[in-house]
Parts: C-alpha cells; sequence; structure tokens
C-alpha cells in the first residue's frame, strides 16, 4: 500500500510541499512590514512563484506515480505533523494556483497599489488575504493531520471573510457578518469532531486513523459533526443561505476568488475525510442522504438562478447549485456493491476543477459588465455583447462548462458521474444531473440572448474596460473548455497514492 | 462516574446550551457570546479526552492540551473580528442584525 | 463520594448555571457579565482537570480579554436600536431539541471511552528531553506541533488585518477607537498606574517560565496585551497608529522569528522546523520570548478595534 | 490535611455561588460588576487552597492570573460605566 510506505519517511522532493506553504507566509509576513504599497508587487512574484512549485509537484508526482510526503520537523506521527501531496492534492493544487494567478492578473485594475503615495486599504488587504488564501488551499490539500487542517480552516475563513466586505457598504458587511457566523459554527462542530477522534485513537494523522478507524458511537458522532460543520462552510444546501449575498456583493475579483477557490477548500476536506481518513465508514443510507442534499441544491440552486434579475446573484446562485454536484459523488462512490470508487473520485474533482475555472471566469466577465454598464440588472444588458464581445464571450464559455456540453471539463466531469450512475445503478441522480444541465442552460441562454439583443437605449459605457482583464476572464473560461481534453493526458494522476482496496473492511 | 466524565458531561452540555444561544438569538453580540460559550464546551471535550488519558507521570496527555491552548487563541481572533464587523454594521446601518433578507437588500442596491 | 467529588460537582453545576443564564439573560450586558463570571470559573475547572497550562490560557483569554472585547461591544450598542424579534416558539423548540440531541450525542461518546485510553503522553516525556524543555505542552506547541504554532500565528495577523479592514478608507493607516475618555477617571487611572508595573513582571515570568512549568507565549503575551490596553484605556498612553512601522515590526519579529529557525533547521538539523542537537532549548526560549512580544501587540491591537481616525501628519 | 483544605475550598466555593446568585439576581449593573470581584477574590482563595491540596505549586500562577484579570474586567466596566457615551465616534 502506498500509502502506509509514505508514513515512513519524508520521500525525495518532499520538501517541495513545505515551499508551497512557506511562500505565501513569507509573501505575509513581508507584505506587514513593507506595507500595502509592495503588497501587489510582492504578490505578483509569490503568486507565480507558486504556480510553479504547484507544476513541479504536478510533473514529479504524475511521472513517478508516488505520493510526495514530508515529515515536519522529522517528527513522524502520531507525535508529529506529515504533510502529504497525492493525486487529489497535486491537481487541486495546480488548478487553484493558476485561477489564483489569473484573478490576480484581473485584479490588478482594482486592487493596484502602485499608484498611490501611502498605503491604502482594499489593496493591502486584497492582496494578503489572496496571498493567504492561496497559503491556506496548499495547506488543505497537503496537510496529514485533522487539526493541523483544521488551523489551515480559520486561515481560510480568517482570509475569505473581509474579501466579502472590502468595499464597506452596509449589505456587504451584512453578508460578511451572517458568512462569518456560519464559518465559525462549521469550524467549531469540525473541532469537535478532532477532539473525538483523538479520544478514540490517539491521533489525528490520516493514514494512520484510517488503519485505526472502526466503527463505533464516538466515531460516528464525530464524523457527523465534521461533516455537518464542513458542509456548513462549503455552502451545502440547506445551509447555503450564506453565500450568495457574500459571493455576489464582494467585489469581482473578490467573488471569483471566493466562489472559485474558497468554498472547495472545506469541501476537499470533507472529501479527506470520508475517503481517506474514515475509507468505508460511510454507510449506504448517509450517502444517499448526502446526495439527496447534493440533488437538492442542484435543483434549488437553478431554479432559484432561473428567477435572478441581477447577474452577480444570477452566478451567486449558480454556485450553490454547482456545489450539489461535488456532492453527488459520495451515494456514486460509497455504493459498497460496484467500486466504482476511482472513476466518481476523478469525475468529482473535475467538476470542483472546472467549476473553479468556469465560475472565476464568469464573475469576472460579471465584474467588467457591472464596470461598464454601472449596474447588472440581465433586463438591461442589450447591446453588451457587441461592446465587449470577448467579456461575454468569456460567459458564454463558462456557461457551456457549467452545463456540461462537450468539450468542457464540466462534460466530462458529469460524464464521469453519469456513467457512475448507471454503473452503480442509481438511475434517480442521473436524472437529476441532466434536469441541472437543462436548467443551467435556460438561464445561460436568458443571459446571452439579452446580451446579443439590442440595447433599449442607446448604450453608453461608463468605463472603458482594460484589455487584460477581458483576456484573464478569457483565459480562465478557455481552460474550462480545454479541461475536457485531459481525458486524453493527465487525468490518471488523480489516482495516484489511492489506496488500491478502498473498502478494505469489506475483505 | 470519574472527575474527568463529570467534566466532559458538562463539556457537553454546554456545547447543547452553546448552540441553543448561537441558533436561537437574533442579536449577533449574543451570537457571538454563544459562540465563545459552545468553543469552550468544545475546549473542556479536548480536556477530559487529555485527563483520562494522563499516562507518564504526567496529569494529562499534554498534546490535546496544546490544541486547546491553540484554539482558543484562533477562537479569540473570531471573536474579535466578528465583533469589528458587527460595531462597523451598527456604523453604517444603525442597527444591528442579520435577519433582514440581504437578496433583497441586493436588489434595492441598483 | 469525596471530599474532591463534591467540589467538582458544585464547580460543573455552578458553570452550567452561569453558562446558561449567560445564554438565557435578557440583557446584553448581563450576558456579558455572566460570561467573564463563567470565564473565570471555568479556568478553575481546567485546574481541576491538571491542565494548568490551559487555565492560565483560559483565565487571561477566556475571561479576561474576550470579556473586555464584549463589553466594550455592548458599551457601544447601547446607543444603537437592536432589532430585538426574538426567534419563534416552534423554532426555538426545534433548536433545543437539536441542540439537546448533540449534546445527548456527545455525552452518550464520553460514556463509552475506548478500551484502552490511548495516550501520547509517555511518547511526549520519550522524546522531550533532547529538547531541554521540562514543560511537556511547550514540547508539543513548539517541538512536536511546531507547524501548527507558527500557522496559528499566521491565523492571529490575518484575523488583525480583517480586523483593520473594517475601517473607514480614510482612517487607514490611523489610530484604533479604543481611546481615552473626555473626563479621564481617577479611579481607572489608579488602576492603571498600579496593575501594570504587576502586570508586566508577571507576563516576563509567564514567558520565562513556560519552558520548564506551565505557562508561555501565549499566556505571557496576553497578561501583556491586557495591561497595555489598560494603559491606552485610562488615557497614559495613545493607542498606536495602525501603519507604524514599529507597530508592524514587532506584530512580525515572532513569527519571522519562528520561520527563520524552522529554515534554520532545514540546513542545520536536515528537517524544517527541527533544531539542532544541544541548541533546541535557546532557540526556542528566543522563539517564545518574540512570540510573547508579538502574541502581546497583535492581541492588543485586535482588541483596541480598527482605525477610526486617520492619523494627524 | 489535603482533605481538610479540599473541605475549606468547597466552603468558599459554596459561598461564591451563594454570592453570586445574591447578586446577579439585582438588575443594577454596578452590583454586577461585585459578581466578578467576587469571583476574583473567592477564585484566588480556592485556587491557593487547591494548589497546596494538590501540591501543585503552578496553581498559584492560575490565582495570580484570575486576580490580575478580575481586575481587569473591573477596569473594562468602569469605563463601560463611566465612558460608554462619551466614546468618541471616528465619523
Amino acid at each position: 500500500m502506498p500509502a502506509a510506505t509514505a508514513l515512513e519517511a519524508t520521500t525525495a522532493d518532499g520538501a517541495l510541499l513545505v515551499r508551497a506553504i512557506i511562500l505565501p507566509v513569507v509573501g505575509i509576513l513581508l507584505s506587514f512590514v513593507l506595507g500595502g504599497r509592495y503588497a501587489e508587487r510582492i504578490a505578483a512574484f509569490l503568486l507565480p512563484a507558486g504556480l510553479c512549485v504547484a507544476c513541479i509537484v504536478f510533473l514529479k508526482i504524475w511521472q513517478s506515480e508516488t505520493s510526495l510526503s514530508y515529515i515536519v520537523g522529522n517528527w513522524k506521527p502520531p507525535l508529529g505533523i506529515t504533510l502529504r501531496a497525492d493525486g487529489l492534492s497535486v491537481a487541486m493544487m495546480v488548478a487553484m494556483a493558476i485561477v489564483i494567478c489569473l484573478i490576480g492578473v484581473f485584479a490588478h485594475a482594482n486592487f493596484d497599489s502602485r499608484v498611490a503615495s501611502v498605503e491604502t486599504r482594499a489593496p493591502m488587504v486584497f492582496w494578503v488575504m489572496l496571498m493567504a488564501i492561496s497559503g491556506a488551499m496548499n495547506m488543505i490539500f497537503f496537510g496529514g493531520d485533522l487539526f493541523t487542517l483544521y488551523v489551515a480552516l480559520e486561515l481560510l475563513t480568517f482570509a475569505a471573510v473581509p474579501l466579502v466586505c472590502l468595499d464597506g457598504r452596509a449589505e456587504t458587511l451584512q453578508a460578511a457578518l451572517r458568512y462569518l457566523l456560519f464559518a465559525l459554527l462549521g469550524s467549531i462542530l469540525y473541532l469537535v469532531g478532532t477532539a473525538l477522534l483523538y479520544g478514540s485513537y490517539g491521533t489525528l494523522d490520516i493514514v494512520l486513523m484510517s488503519q485505526r478507524v472502526q466503527i463505533e458511537p464516538a466515531t460516528l458522532a464525530a464524523a457527523t459533526l465534521m461533516t455537518v460543520g464542513l458542509f456548513a462552510k462549503t455552502a451545502l444546501f440547506p445551509l447555503h443561505l450564506w453565500l450568495p449575498p457574500a459571493h455576489a456583493g464582494a467585489p469581482a475579483a473578490a467573488s471569483a476568488v471566493l466562489s472559485a477557490v474558497v468554498v472547495k477548500g472545506s469541501f476537499f476536506l470533507v472529501v479527506r475525510l470520508w475517503f481517506d481518513a474514515m475509507p468505508g465508514l460511510l454507510s449506504v443510507a448517509a450517502s444517499q442522504f448526502i446526495g439527496v442534499l447534493g440533488a437538492s441544491a442542484i435543483i434549488c440552486g437553478n431554479i432559484v438562478a432561473l428567477r435572478q434579475k441581477r447577474l452577480k446573484l444570477l452566478i451567486a446562485y449558480s454556485t450553490v447549485a454547482q456545489i450539489g454536484y461535488l456532492f453527488l459523488m459520495f451515494p456514486l462512490a460509497a455504493d459498497p456493491l460496484h467500486l466504482q470508487y476511482g472513476d466518481v473520485l476523478t469525475g468529482g474533482m473535475l467538476q470542483a476543477i472546472s467549476h473553479a475555472t468556469a465560475k472565476a471566469a464568469m464573475f469576472m466577465a460579471a465584474g467588467l459588465v457591472y464596470a461598464a454598464l454601472g449596474h447588472d440588472q440581465i433586463s438591461e444588458l442589450g447591446g453588451i455583447a457587441r461592446a465587449l464581445p470577448m467579456t461575454m464571450f468569456a460567459f458564454g464559455l463558462g456557461g457551456l462548462c457549467l452545463i456540461g456540453l462537450p468539450p468542457t471539463g464540466g462534460f466530462l466531469a458529469k460524464w464521469l458521474l453519469l456513467e457512475a450512475t448507471i454503473a452503480t445503478e442509481q438511475w434517480w441522480w442521473a436524472i437529476v444531473i441532466v434536469a441541472g444541465g437543462l436548467l443551467t442552460s435556460a438561464y445561460v441562454f436568458i443571459v446571452l440572448s439579452r446580451a446579443m439583443g439590442p440595447p433599449s437605449a442607446p448604450l453608453i459605457l461608463r468605463a472603458a474596460v482594460p484589455k487584460y482583464q477581458e483576456v484573464a476572464a478569457l483565459g480562465l473560461a478557455l481552460l474550462s473548455v480545454l479541461l475536457g481534453l485531459v481525458a486524453l493526458g493527465p487525468i490518471d494522476v488523480l489516482q495516484v497514492g489511492r489506496p488500491e482496496a478502498p473498502m478494505a473492511w469489506l475483505r | 462516574m470519574n472527575a474527568a466524565t463529570l467534566f466532559g458531561l458538562c463539556g457537553a452540555a454546554l456545547v447543547g446550551i452553546g448552540l441553543y444561544g448561537l441558533i436561537t438569538n437574533p442579536e449577533p453580540l449574543r451570537k457571538i457570546l454563544a459562540f465563545n460559550l459552545l468553543g469552550s464546551g468544545v475546549f473542556l471535550l479536548f480536556g477530559i479526552i487529555a485527563r483520562r488519558a494522563a499516562a507518564a507521570g504526567l496529569g494529562g496527555d499534554p498534546v490535546p492540551q496544546a490544541m486547546v491552548i491553540t484554539a482558543i487563541v484562533v477562537a479569540f481572533a473570531a471573536t474579535a473580528m466578528a465583533i469589528a464587523l458587527v460595531q462597523r454594521l451598527g456604523d453604517e446601518t444603525g442597527q444591528a442584525s442579520i435577519s433582514s433578507d440581504s437578496s433583497e437588500t441586493g436588489e434595492e442596491k441598483s | 463520594m469525596s471530599i474532591a467529588s463534591v467540589f467538582d460537582v458544585a464547580l460543573v453545576a455552578l458553570i452550567l448555571t452561569i453558562g446558561a443564564s449567560a445564554i438565557l439573560v435578557r440583557t446584553a450586558f448581563a450576558a456579558v457579565v455572566m460570561f467573564v463570571v463563567y470565564g473565570l470559573l471555568l479556568s478553575m475547572a481546567w485546574v481541576r482537570l491538571h491542565a494548568v497550562d490551559v487555565a492560565l490560557t483560559e483565565a487571561a483569554i477566556g475571561g479576561g480579554m474576550t470579556g473586555l472585547l464584549l463589553l466594550g461591544a455592548v458599551a457601544r450598542s447601547r446607543s444603537v436600536n437592536v432589532d430585538s424579534v426574538r426567534v419563534g416558539y416552534p423554532l426555538r423548540l426545534a433548536a433545543g431539541a437539536l441542540c439537546a440531541l448533540v449534546a445527548a450525542g456527545l455525552a452518550v461518546a464520553i460514556f463509552y471511552p475506548p478500551a484502552p485510553v490511548p495516550t501520547l503522553a509517555p511518547m511526549v516525556m520519550e522524546n522531550l528531553p533532547p529538547s531541554g524543555l521540562g514543560n511537556p505542552v511547550a514540547g508539543v506547541l513548539f517541538v512536536f506541533r511546531a507547524l501548527d504554532t507558527l500557522l496559528e500565528k499566521v491565523v492571529l495577523l490575518l484575523a488583525l488585518l480583517g480586523v483593520w479592514s473594517l475601517a473607514p478608507d480614510h482612517a487607514w493607516g490611523g489610530t484604533p477607537g479604543l481611546q481615552v475618555y473626555a473626563r479621564p477617571d481617577p479611579t481607572l487611572i489608579f488602576l492603571a498606574q498600579l496593575l501594570p508595573p504587576v502586570g508586566i513582571v508577571f507576563g516576563i515570568y509567564m514567558c520565562w517560565v513556560g519552558a520548564k512549568d506551565p505557562g508561555g507565549a501565549f499566556q505571557g503575551g496576553t497578561v501583556l496585551a491586557a495591561m497595555w490596553l489598560l494603559v491606552i484605556v485610562a488615557g497614559l498612553q495613545k493607542a498606536p497608529a495602525i501603519g507604524r512601522l514599529w507597530l508592524r515590526v514587532l506584530l512580525v519579529t515572532g513569527p519571522v522569528l519562528f520561520l527563520a529557525i524552522g529554515l534554520a533547521g532545514w540546513v542545520f538539523a536536515d528537517a524544517f522546523l527541527a533544531y539542532p542537537a544541544g541548541y533546541a532549548k535557546p532557540l526556542i526560549v528566543a522563539v517564545e520570548a518574540a512570540l510573547t512580544l508579538s502574541i502581546a501587540v497583535a492581541l492588543g491591537m485586535l482588541a483596541a478595534g480598527p482605525p477610526v481616525r486617520a492619523q494627524q501628519q | 490535611m489535603p482533605s481538610l483544605l479540599l473541605g475549606a475550598s468547597v466552603f468558599v466555593l459554596l459561598t461564591v455561588a451563594l454570592g453570586l446568585f445574591a447578586i446577579l439576581r439585582r438588575s443594577a449593573d454596578v452590583d454586577r460588576l461585585m459578581a466578578v470581584q467576587l469571583l476574583g477574590t473567592g477564585g484566588v482563595a480556592i485556587l491557593l487552597l487547591l494548589a497546596v491540596a494538590t501540591e501543585t505549586p503552578s496553581v498559584m500562577d492560575v490565582a495570580v492570573m484570575l486576580a490580575l484579570f478580575a481586575a481587569f474586567a473591573a477596569v473594562a466596566f468602569v469605563r463601560d460605566a463611566s465612558g460608554a457615551s462619551s466614546e468618541v465616534r471616528g465619523e
């Protein structure tokens, strides 16, 4: 078993994982001392550097087909902490690093800190928080210890909440407060779980836990509380109420990072918890229940999105729906009769990644529309496609990915999930997937047809939109389309480090 | 029933009480207070887990104790942030509440 | 039933009563007072659980600092009309049932501990001597799980920046809202002259003793932060503007030193956050001292709140 | 000897509890301040008794901490009672 050997020692190149975590931390500390005027320059250097590290880690794992690990301070678990990177973590890490870098390019227009002679508030906060989010995500992807993951989760929360209310309007403050309370509740529930698990197994190391874990009251209570807490942070229906106002009210670059990146952190932990820390513990009934929540999110999120009058709110509700797809992988992967495990996990991760790219592109496009028109009322978008063709093209491509049309990443993800519904004979999830796609296509079509229609009054653009912002949005949208092609290439990297027999206890 | 179990039940009850306050109290400030109560209940759980694992001449397992110290500081930081948010919201709107429907306020804006 | 268990039962009953009334009592002010009392009681519970390090932290942060924050917020929100729509009865009943379920679930989990209780205490004691530390909790915080401690410092900095981010744009770089009153209160000034000398000595002692006995950077830093706040509140000293370079440098000193020593471990002890043999104790004491300062400044500024006035040039 | 000291600590705890209920039942804010002070003094007494009874000198540090922060909380009250209205807003 690769996971068991990974416990023994630091692997060659394991030091890369430390680098991926330290880089953003150095950036944060430097920004504090040098001041906000340098924050953007520091980020402009460190975020691409982080992407390079991510790519190197990706290549190492893809070529060697083994996971990397690093034992911090040479103290092996259970006493110490191990960082581990398997296929799931590197795939997510590279995707998030790319998205964060492009968001950084896009944000330059809004948070240029170099023009002012003194430190100003919004740029300082934005760039530091962006670096913090990239560090926290890396920590979540590599953390091999449930308590370290708790600290990383808090890091993510504290970085994300201020982004919501960066412009200081009352309604965004309200959204931020609501988000903070949900997030705090989520992390404290997660913390209860870690306490109980430590009490039962004397370790919080994920690999050690997976070897010791068994079905008993304390473990089930812990797993339930942790899962509920993480659901609240991921905004899974019906704990999604905080998300739309928070994501729709933030500045466009912040919305993009919140919707594309931040919610994936807590989702990734749910996956770690059920598929790595407690493999095979998820009962069929519980997994069906999670699936029902996911399905409700898809249907409700999409229907509410259809009824929105504002573009940013529509996109935010569509995030609620797309999060639902992520959780369909639980009933599909936990069916003990059909071990479709690997493909479903690949599908779920692809959905997370393609949603990240597509949604970031769409929020950026919406932000550009808002900047150009001074509003984002869908009914008055007429003529915008002619004024901002590249922006609306990016929006449309992102929409195609969300709908799941070939050859987009969204198509591949949903295809893998659909295949699994057939293989495991759970056709009811297939209905939800297809219905969700239809509903999505309805609102994407509404927006696009409005945008391409004639303007009700002569269109006056309030501000010129910088070309590079449009290019950043289009770049992300194209990525989301091209993601479908990974089926030909490195998709098998996701399987690296997976235990060969996920349902070990069945044997 | 030994002392660890007794304090463990106390922690469990505090988690329940704090959760109740967090859900039912409409005032943000009281919600924050309830969150702290809930947190301290959780910390007590760590405490009894440490206590009942006493060995090697120590009164308790130091690992969960260290985790609690980290968690207490994080909870304080969270409280500070939440309170600053409530106060700014109070300054902006003249009232401190998170109960109004924000999707509507969102529409009013533009 | 031994006398010790009589004490425990009485303490638990008191904690639960005060805790529940902090939730149920009518006015926010009364609730906050209850909460401060509750925090102080809880530190006794931690003593009974043989976790003196935690008892120190709880008394300082749980009761004292959080109490100050909440009190300040109550004082300000009195002029603000809070919409007092109470949640409906059925919903409260449902919430009560849910919370009772959660508490019962936890109680069940506690009642059935695993047969041999797993513990890392022997392993900690076995590996502690090379570090030269006598306090096992400090050992966990700075040796075995140093990564958590380092990251937590970053969390603290981020939370501080998050609090600052709630300032109005024009006030950025200015001074926090915590300030002197129009009429300096003689009682306050007396206390602010009396308490800090004692407190500062105790804070330094806490940091120093942490390597051997319960205490450490967190507890020491919190005491120093409290004393600093006291002096500011009494008007004996001004809160610093958040743009000050010395403030920023102090804030990052601890984490930077920690990180630097961690990186040095990469070169000299072949692992990130490992200490070279023989140098562990002086290095850890240095990190703790620097962290005490950084924590003191960070906690103090967190409690002081976002800047409200632009700095006069 | 330890049991005598523990007995004494139980006695102090019970008196503190009684005092707390008596004080907290009143509604004046200044009275509530007394609750914290009562716990400051009573708590110190209890912790010192526990420290001697269980022979853990480090518990005395907790007693100092408790005394310090009870006084600190009192300052917060004074601030609240005397200066809440005069606090200048940074509008």
